[in-house]
């Protein structure tokens, strides 16, 4: 374990995975500082989806080391386990409760004591409703807080998915296409809306819309066949031959 | 409730003594005169007419002793049941023709002034075995081929010292080397049985061996109690090497045993691999298209024996057909009335297929009441024969090709054919395949009629080892949806795999836990196996199945 | 106020009285029957038919009169094949229906089931099926064969003819062929057959893949020594067992197989061409030749509209035990229960095989034991007829109830009397 | 903790529900007993043991419901938990027979006498006691749903694979009790029984007893299972049914809510299945079979699933049907069945229950939307005018 593993929020080091025969990730390597918000970049098959697998413990990597806060082996844990040390992860598709209300959405995903028997026997305390109302408020959501997530349209499931994840409090979000069929109108707020919650966290982006990240404006990562490709500034990376042959000039 | 102790065995063994007493008479008196003049058997054949078997059985013995050539057709007449005499016992006529004639039994002219309480005289085993073993010594000479092999093969197995000599006349004169075989054989068992020389049963022991079958086997545990002492060890000897060998040929045996099986459940499973596998519709009604198959296969064969008598021994090659053709259009129907309203719910068509199941089920009682409708097996699906110490039956012979054509057949029609591309289209993703032209209700419908159409074709090949009951297909279904889970969801292959693997063990665990332990440790083993790989045998990875 | 005395009872019982309003249609002379016959599910295949053979002779009935002078008006529900439904069936028949006396059930399950309401409510329960004994109820007349019936004359058939010195007990596992095999593994053992020469297997339900249990018989029965299976299988398990049987080449001049289960209705499934030979015992079979038995013959193909339709023992069963009530009811001049357990033991009523059945004190009846051999046609060759024998309900051959007997007339009524101990109630001790 | 739990946040119709089964709990037995049989109120004698065995059902669809319907587990091997519990209790039923078997064995139940079994098996030990039988009621099918979900949970075996494996499990052991070696009576089962706690299991007084305790059964387990649904864990259950993955991302340990549930249900089926038994009189093998399991999904969909009355309405209409037309068309029933069965999925997909809520929340849905729409649209252009406010400095970039 080098030095660099102690001071990350999240190091991945030569991690591979294959299916049936496909490799989806070649010896990939990757860093997040704590605080900080990078955007990953990547033509369709690039790898960028397994990586998240791979972090969030959904996947298991046939080799490699991923280890989160420093010394804590991912690979050993699973969902929950990650879930649990402050990953969150919002997944390409905008997926919520569709059954239960805002309000349900965002209680359930509140960081509480999450066992059988510590929900069996939850009561909502005042502190939690002032929690939960501050992330309503955060996501623009209070006027809706009980509606079922089902009546809700795509970029208010996509807030909606994001105001969970901040109510789960994690150490280090993921965040798959987050502005994937959002209105321009939508996508500029979004971004706004990801810098702000990057203030106190860390945050990974995964993203098609360059424009979206050029908003952002933060480090970028391209993968390309399952490895990193080039990393650096927006303006450094399409600027990369490499990367413009693989991604940026099909 | 003590019940009657009947004293018959008494009565038996005084009536037996007797019989052989008055037969022992006629038969001197026949050979003291030496005549073979027909008239001479009269009070012989008349004697078949007795009341107890054990007379009948002394009149046929007695019969075939007397070298009278009119035996054979009269011994024939009995087997077949034309023979018909009073039922107090006394003379025997002939069947006629016409209803209610009679013929004389030995001349047959018609017979005159015919008692009026005739009835058939009745057969038993005991009198079944004693005509095969007469009419064998009557035919060993026989011109015809298959004649003197049946002759010969009842002889080994009656293996009656008294026909020592009538063998080896024979023998001399056999050039067909089967019969000459069976002959050869049948004549070391007597030997065997007879004070030959030791030297002659040593050599008879040895021709036994040779032969290396069950039947051996028995022959020669049967010896060891009567054989003298020098040749015990001989015998002793080849029965072990016998059995070492008939225990190789079990394990060949079940993994035969196990084919087959699996041959079955992959016949009943294949139409589910595609309603339940590719359409992902729960599909109760499965085992009731696989009965429509039958019934249809039953259908078929009236019409055929109706129409075309000579053709029914082709009729399954008509039932194929018709049974697809049916079940697939009832398919086509269930799916246009009720399933297409159900995409996307798979869970509810759980419900409504069961609903169909009952509708069908109870259809088929009200149709055909609710017995067993009987559908023969075709003479080139009876029987079985040797392979080694393989014992294969035809039947399941023929299964086992059929299943793995239809198999391969599907598997052909679904990876090379149009339909097959558009159904592998509209199953993975419907709206797509729908934007780009495809008729999407059309190409589920004929999926579902495909899938259905199969069960039908299972149909007629179970017709051939199961009842064709209403009941038929609750049998199968429950395995079926094991078979399709195991070998993995919309994986034919799996499904062909799985059907074997789960035949094989089944055979293989049968002999050592029996049948009811068995089937409870195989499904145990699913349930395991599940734990192990929660998508089956064949399971498709990647992130395309997880969404 | 004659309305709304049925308000509670059809509110809550709603058209589970459907029954009961044909009632209100139905003229008020008539005696009910019940009928308790799965109609569907796994067991109907074989209840069916006794089914309609019971509504034919009630229909015959009606021709000649009725009884005491009033119609008959059979009842027929659907138990479907489930045991508990049985039960409730049973009380709807006996409560809402208020049947005189009920004809039915099949299995042992269905009948273990039904027996503690008939005693409650004191009805009378005709059972038509052959069974395993060890039962005798005061409610319940047992009319097919008790194993001393059918399963020991069998054997002794076995022996004596065949010189069978060999057995195989085939069976599927169930109460039935359990209670059956333990009885004959006694009875041949006490009649000087090794342990070693008889070899006892059971297959499930519905059982279709027999290659490796015909195997095994073969097998068996390369000893040496003339070897024969005794098969208490199953209905539905018979026609692939068979198949496969005649497939191997098993005739019955090698190993013959004598069935306790298999009659005229479970060959009509079947080619039986390769199976002549093979053996059957029970007390009545389609071949009989007996007036009363070509006219009942006549009669069932002219109710069913259909001639190939066959014959069997349970079907005779229920003849008798239909006769037997009538004749026991006419005698009482009632259909009253208790009036009717009174006059009906001693009751000798014609059976179709040229004899006479008796309803004896323990509630079973007398039959003759036919062993039949199975012919091309289906049809069974009789080849051995006993004089009639009394229904053992208590085996001799079980160490347990070899001391019982059941004698249900007065002062004894008792169904299983030690006559070790001399007192009512099993070992009395 | 507990009591808190149970007894608050109950739907309104939950409450009137368990209002209504605790009346059936007091009416039925009172009108079956105290009326005089000629009467208007008169319940006659053989329809207690029907309702209740109605009832028993209402309790194991009710406990199907809660994996199913909340959980999205469909179990296709219910039966057999509820075939367990009813074995637990016919164990004590034929105990207490005691030496009023045919054979007057003290020790030894009639089937294993003639079939020459020498001494009791010990797993039939204790069994002689209530006490003992009631908690293997509910711990014998518990700690078989415990085991066998703790594996197929942790597996992740999901969706049609686990209703198969459910299906295998409830074959397997329907084969199990067919063999007479298990000494549970073989294909006869367990039957002929005396007295439960010392009364007469066949006494109008006992019947009605047991019909008032499987209602009380029954409203008891309504208030559990709305406590449960109702809960934040309940919450969780049905995040679980419809996102799986969301729930595990948000770190609940979704193998630990399923296995949870799967035991409480399984525990609840057994109960259901304890009372059924001295009802109906029989327990045998046949319980296990597949078909019934699946019938008790039937019930549930027909009913209506994730609700609460759904079931227990479905598994008594169904019945009842089934009562009904068994003895009205004992030759077309089945036809009546089925059709029911495929007109329910067809017209009423939600079941009885979900139509009717669907519809009453339509109607509401329609008067919120009317006067609610005006004031929804003017918040939402005000709303839409903010936000172009704040992005007009990117939107010019």
């Amino acid at each position: 374990m080098d030095e660099k593993t102690s001071t990350s929020l999240l190091y991945l080091d030569g991690v591979s995975v294959s299916f049936d025969g496909f490799k989806a990730l070649n010896s990939l390597s990757f860093v997040v500082e704590p605080g900080e918000l990078r955007a990953i970049i990547g033509p369709n098959g690039a790898g960028k989806t397994t990586m998240m697998d791979i972090i969030t413990g959904k996947t298991r990597p046939d080799s490699g080391q991923v280890f989160f806060n420093g010394d804590i082996d991912l690979t050993k844990k699973d969902e929950a386990d990650i879930a649990q040390l402050g990953i969150g992860r919002k997944f390409q598709k905008p997926t919520v409760f569709e059954s239960h209300t805002v309000w349900d959405n965002i209680e359930l995903a509140l960081n509480r004591k999450r066992g059988v028997f510590s929900t069996l026997f939850y009561r909502l305390t005042p502190a939690d409703k002032t929690r939960i109302e501050e992330i309503l408020e955060t996501v623009r959501m209070t006027a809706r807080k009980d509606d079922l997530a089902a009546n809700l349209s795509h970029g208010q499931k996509q807030w909606l998915e994001i105001g969970m994840l901040l109510a789960q409090e994690p150490k280090l979000l993921l965040v798959d296409e987050p502005v994937a069929g959002m209105t321009d109108a939508e996508t500029a707020e979004t971004a706004i809306l990801l810098k702000e919650i990057a203030k106190t966290r860390s945050v990974v982006v995964v993203e098609h819309d360059m424009g979206f990240i050029r908003d952002l404006g933060v480090k970028v990562t391209c993968l390309a066949e399952g490895s990193v490709l080039a990393e650096g500034s927006i303006d450094f990376v399409s600027n990369d031959p490499k990367v413009i042959e693989n991604y940026l000039g099909r | 409730m003590r019940g009657v102790k009947p004293t018959e065995q008494e009565e038996l063994m005084y009536r037996a003594i007797q019989t052989f007493l008055v037969a022992l008479c006629l038969l001197v008196s026949c050979l003291a005169t030496g005549l073979r003049a027909q008239e001479d058997i009269r009070p012989l054949v008349d004697a078949l007419g007795a009341t107890s078997f054990p007379q009948k059985i002394e009149a046929v013995k007695a019969l075939a002793a007397s070298g009278n050539p009119k035996v054979a057709d009269i011994l024939q007449n009995l087997t077949d049941g034309k023979l018909y005499a009073p039922k107090t016992g006394g003379a025997v006529y002939l069947e006629g023709a016409a209803d209610g004639a009679y013929l004389d039994a030995l001349t047959g002219a018609p017979a005159n002034e015919v008692p009026g309480n005739l009835a058939k005289i009745r057969l038993n085993n005991g009198l079944r075995g004693a005509i095969g073993a007469a009419l064998s010594q009557l035919t060993l000479l026989s011109p015809d081929r298959a004649a003197r092999l049946t002759a010969s093969q009842d002889l080994l197995k009656d293996a009656n010292p008294d026909n020592l000599a009538l063998l080896n006349s024979a023998l001399a004169q056999e050039k067909d080397a089967e019969v000459k075989a069976t002959m050869e054989a049948a004549r070391a068992v007597i030997l065997l049985k007879t004070d030959a020389s030791a030297e002659d049963k040593k050599a008879a022991i040895d021709m036994i061996a040779a032969r290396g079958n069950r039947d051996a086997l028995t022959i020669l545990t049967a010896a060891m109690d009567n054989a003298p002492d020098d040749l015990k060890p001989a015998i002793e000897k080849n029965i072990a090497s016998i059995k070492t060998s008939l225990a190789a040929w079990d394990v060949a045996q079940n993994i035969w045993y196990g084919l087959s099986l699996g041959s079955v459940l992959l016949l009943a499973a294949i139409g589910l691999a595609i309603t339940f596998g590719v359409m992902g519709i729960i599909n109760m009604a499965h085992g009731e298209m696989v009965m429509l198959g039958a019934y249809t296969t039953y259908v078929v064969q009236q019409t055929v024996a109706s129409v075309a008598p000579g053709m029914t021994d082709y009729s399954l090659a008509f039932a194929v057909p018709a049974a697809f053709l049916f079940t697939g259009l009832v398919g086509v129907g269930i799916e246009r009335s009720v399933i297409r309203w159900l995409y996307g719910r798979p869970l509810e068509t759980l419900l409504a297929t069961w609903g169909i199941s009952l509708i069908l089920q109870q259809a088929i009682r009200t149709i055909f009441g609710p017995t067993n409708r009987q559908v023969d097996n075709p003479s080139w699906m009876s029987g079985a024969f040797e392979v080694g110490g393989l014992a294969i039956t035809y039947n399941r012979m023929w299964i086992i090709v059929f299943s793995l054509g239809v198999f391969v057949a599907l598997l052909l029609l679904l990876k090379r054919s149009k339909f097959g591309l558009q159904m592998r289209a509209v199953t993975q993703n419907r709206r797509m395949a729908s934007s780009m032209g495809i008729r999407t209700p059309w190409v589920d419908a004929l999926t579902f009629g495909l899938g259905s159409g199969i069960a039908g074709m299972a149909g007629v090949a179970l017709s051939q080892i199961d009842n064709v009951s209403p009941n038929l297909g609750q049998n199968y279904i429950i395995d079926s949806f094991m078979v399709v889970v195991f070998g993995g969801v919309g994986n034919l292959w799996g499904t062909l795999v799985g059907a074997l693997t789960l035949g094989i063990a089944n055979k293989f665990l049968e002999p050592y836990a029996g049948a009811v332990l068995g089937k409870i440790l195989i499904l145990i083993f699913i349930i395991l196996f599940i734990q192990r790989r929660p998508r089956g045998l064949f399971a498709l990875k990647g992130r395309a199945v997880e969404q | 106020m004659k309305i709304k005395s049925h308000v509670m009872s059809a509110f809550l019982a709603g058209a589970l009285a459907t029954t009961a309003f044909s009632s209100v249609y139905a003229a008020e002379d008539t005696i009910k029957v019940g009928i308790l016959h799965s109609l569907s599910g796994t067991m109907a295949i074989s209840e069916t038919t006794l089914k309609d053979a019971m509504l034919m002779l009630i229909e015959d009935q009606n021709k000649k009169g009725g009884l005491l002078g009033k119609k008959l008006e059979a009842v027929v529900v659907d138990p479907a094949s489930d045991w508990p439904l049985f039960a409730e069936k049973a009380r709807e028949l006996i409560s809402v229906d208020k049947v005189s006396a009920v004809f039915g059930c099949w299995t042992s399950s269905s009948r273990k089931s039904v027996l503690p309401v008939f005693e409650e409510l004191n009805s009378l329960l005709f059972y038509p099926v052959q069974y395993e004994g060890e039962e005798s109820s005061r409610n319940i007349f047992y009319t097919g064969a008790a194993p001393n019936q059918q399963a020991i004359p069998a054997v002794d058939y076995l022996m004596n003819t065949e010189g069978v010195e060999r057995f195989v007990l085939e069976g599927t596992d169930y109460v039935y062929p359990r209670t059956t095999n333990k009885i004959l593994e006694a009875y041949l053992i006490a009649k000087g057959i090794p342990k070693e020469d008889i070899l006892i297997n059971y297959t499930p339900f519905g059982f279709s893949d027999w290659q490796t249990e015909v195997a095994k018989i073969k097998e068996f029965g390369s000893a040496g020594k003339k070897t024969a299976v005794v098969s208490t299988i199953n209905g539905d398990a018979n026609v692939p067992f068979y198949k496969e049987l005649g497939n191997k080449g098993i005739k019955a001049t090698d190993i013959p197989v004598v069935a306790f289960s298999v009659g005229e209705e479970e060959l009509a499934g079947l080619d039986t061409k390769p199976l002549v030979g093979h053996l059957a015992a029970w007390n009545y079979f389609q071949s009989v030749d007996a007036p009363a038995n070509a006219e009942f013959i006549k009669e069932w193909h002219a109710f069913t509209k259909n001639d190939k339709r066959v014959t069997n023992d349970p079907m005779e069963a229920a003849y008798i035990g239909f006769k037997a009530w009538v004749s026991a009811v006419e005698a009482a001049g009632t259909t009253d229960t208790d009036a009717v357990l009174d006059t009906i033991i001693g009751t000798t009523v014609p059976n179709l095989s040229g004899g006479y059945a008796t309803v004896m004190p323990n509630h079973h009846i007398t039959k003759p034991v036919l062993i039949g051999e199975i012919q091309a046609d289906g049809q069974f060759e009789i080849v051995q007829q006993t004089p009639a024998v009394v229904g053992d309900e208590w085996s001799d051959y079980l160490p347990d109830s070899k001391d019982l007997i059941s004698d249900w007339r007065k002062p004894m009524s008792c169904g299983n009397f030690n006559v070790a101990t001399g007192k009512c109630g099993g070992k009395g001790s | 903790m507990i009591t808190q739990m149970l007894f608050s946040r109950h739907e309104k119709k939950t409450v009137w529900a368990v209002f209504l089964i605790l009346l059936a709990a007091a009416l039925v037995p009172l009108a079956n007993l105290l009326i005089p049989e000629g009467s208007a109120f008169h319940v006659p004698g053989y329809l207690v043991p029907l309702l209740g065995k109605y009832l028993c059902y209402a309790l194991l669809a009710l406990a199907l419901d809660l994996v199913w319907g909340y959980c999205g587990i469909l179990s296709l091997g219910h039966g057999a938990f509820f075939a367990l519990g009813g074995y637990a209790m016919g164990m004590y039923l034929m105990r207490q027979i005691g030496d009023r078997g045919v054979y007057a064995n003290p020790l030894l139940p009639d089937f294993m006498v003639f079939l020459n079994w020498q001494e009791l098996p010990w797993y039939w030990y204790g069994f002689n006691h209530f006490a003992f039988a009631a908690l293997m009621v509910v711990l014998v099918p518990g700690l078989l749903a415990f085991v066998f979900g703790w594996f197929a949970f942790r597996s992740r075996v999901t969706g049609v694979y686990l209703s198969i494996i459910t299906q295998a499990m409830t074959y397997a052991l329907l084969l199990a009790f067919f063999r007479n070696e298990m000494g549970f009576g073989g294909n006869n089962g367990l039957t002929d029984f005396k007295e439960i706690l010392g009364f007469n299991v066949q006494a109008g007084g006992t019947r009605a007893a047991l019909f008032a305790a499987t209602a009380i059964a029954l409203a008891l387990a309504l208030v559990l299972s709305s406590a449960i649904v109702r809960s934040k864990y309940g919450k969780v259950l049905v995040g679980v049914r419809d996102a799986e993955s969301r729930t595990r991302f948000l770190g609940y340990r979704v193998e630990n809510m399923k296995l949870f549930i799967f035991t409480v249900s399984a525990m609840m089926a057994g109960v259901a299945g304890a009372l059924y038994v001295p009802q109906v009189g029989i327990i045998n093998p046949g319980e296990f079979a597949p078909a019934n399991s699946i019938e008790v999904v039937i019930w549930t969909a027909v009913g209506g699933r994730g609700t609460l009355i759904g079931p227990i309405i479905g598994a008594i209409l169904v019945n009842f049907g089934k009562s009904i037309f068994t003895a009205a068309f004992p030759e077309f029933w089945l036809f009546a069945l089925g059709a029911l069965f495929v007109a329910t999925t067809l017209f009423l997909p939600k079941g009885v229950v979900g139509t009717v809520q669907q519809f009453i929340a339509r109607r509401k849905e329609q008067k919120k939307a009317d006067a609610v729409e005006q004031a929804y649209q003017d918040k939402a252009a005000a709303k839409a005018e903010s936000q172009l406010a704040t992005l007009e400095p990117q939107a010019a970039e």
